[in-house]
């Protein structure tokens, strides 16, 4: 399984917090929105993290993978 | 180094007190003789609008690791001997204090880089988000300046 | 804006918590989003020779006027709300503090670059002169790197 | 009377920390100097001060005021 996780704006755009897919349906971060998107384009300012580490679409990700979207931060 | 996400209110100043005489005399008596620290405090306005409250929202785990990372950066690049960071999240009201960075080194110049690195590296990639509460409803802080 | 030029030990946070209590809050509640603090603390080295003590020796009078003109100039200069100079004189000892220096604005930004004038000021012209103890006799202090 | 005082290591070198001239015999803070140093050069790096803000060797002095000399400072 792949975890995924929105945060802040984003995750009231998208209705929900965490979502989950199975590892074999997305090989990459951006393929990963793509399965729980539902339609929707992913923001050109909007960030992503796998396992809690800053990545990009082109991001692979594995079994037990951890994959975060949200907006630029606004803390301090 | 210390790194901590605080759901209670945060005194900055009482926490800075205590680091110095709990970590860094013990450890580093007569070494450090600079400290910087950026104390950041809530507004009661923000992009000309009056803000009334704040909800402020963070990613647990990846915060953490995050400031740990910048911490042992800011530690590795400028000969600091140590640093400490402090983040508040939940709801705070105008007046509450939302973060302190400190940086302590055997000079000033390093001390003043290194704080300044360290609040400008949260507020570009830490993973924390503020919503404000306005007369008029609520919104998320687009800008971060 | 306060300028004070102490004879006893300084506990530099438990000074700022109280300024920020007793006068920024009740004056400046909800406008100040940044605080930058610097604090000096004598070590026990210097110019690569160990030092276990010091005399530190001032102008009084023109130590005060100095700190509140240049005080002053930093809160004309960056849109500063307050400013805080404290400065030990007399006999002090390794991991004493000696100076505190502390700028408050809405900003962050200005609240570094005041705080950095302030201490470089302090350090470049306010009329203090620092005599070390080494192990083997005294010496004036000639570079304030 | 013009109020002369010394400090740090200068005052050291001088053996003391003040002195005293009549107002008529200094028109400037050079002269200040020529009165009461006993033949010592003002080395190149000292400071000067009259009535506590910095001034030169060319800055008049008058009666009731307060001149000070002392080296580079090292506070903070």
């Amino acid at each position: 399984m792949i975890e995924i996780k929105f945060f802040a704006s984003l995750r009231e755009d998208m209705g929900r917090g965490e979502a989950e897919i199975n590892a074999a349906d997305a090989a990459t971060i951006g393929e990963v929105w793509a399965r729980v998107a539902d339609g929707k384009v992913l923001a050109e300012n909007m960030l992503m993290a796998r396992n809690m580490e800053y990545s990009s679409v082109d991001t692979p990700v594995a079994d037990g993978d951890e994959v975060a979207f949200f907006p630029p931060v606004t803390g301090g | 180094m210390k790194v901590e996400i605080l759901e209670e209110p945060l005194s900055p100043w009482v926490e800075v007190e205590r680091y110095e005489r709990e970590v860094l005399s013990p450890q580093h008596s007569g070494q450090y003789g600079a400290a910087t620290v950026f104390s950041g405090t809530m507004r009661d306005f923000n992009e000309g609008d009056g803000v009334s409250g704040m909800l402020l929202e963070h990613y647990p785990g990846m915060t953490d690791s995050h400031l740990s990372k910048i911490s042992q950066e800011a530690i590795d690049r400028w000969d600091i001997l140590d640093t400490l960071i402090l983040h508040r999240v939940g709801v705070i009201m105008p007046n509450d204090p939302i973060v302190l960075v400190a940086a302590w080194s055997a000079h000033r110049v390093e001390a003043f880089e290194a704080a300044r690195f360290l609040i400008e590296e949260l507020k570009s990639r830490a993973p924390f988000w503020k919503k404000e509460q306005l007369d008029n409803g609520e919104r998320w802080v687009a800008k971060n300046r």
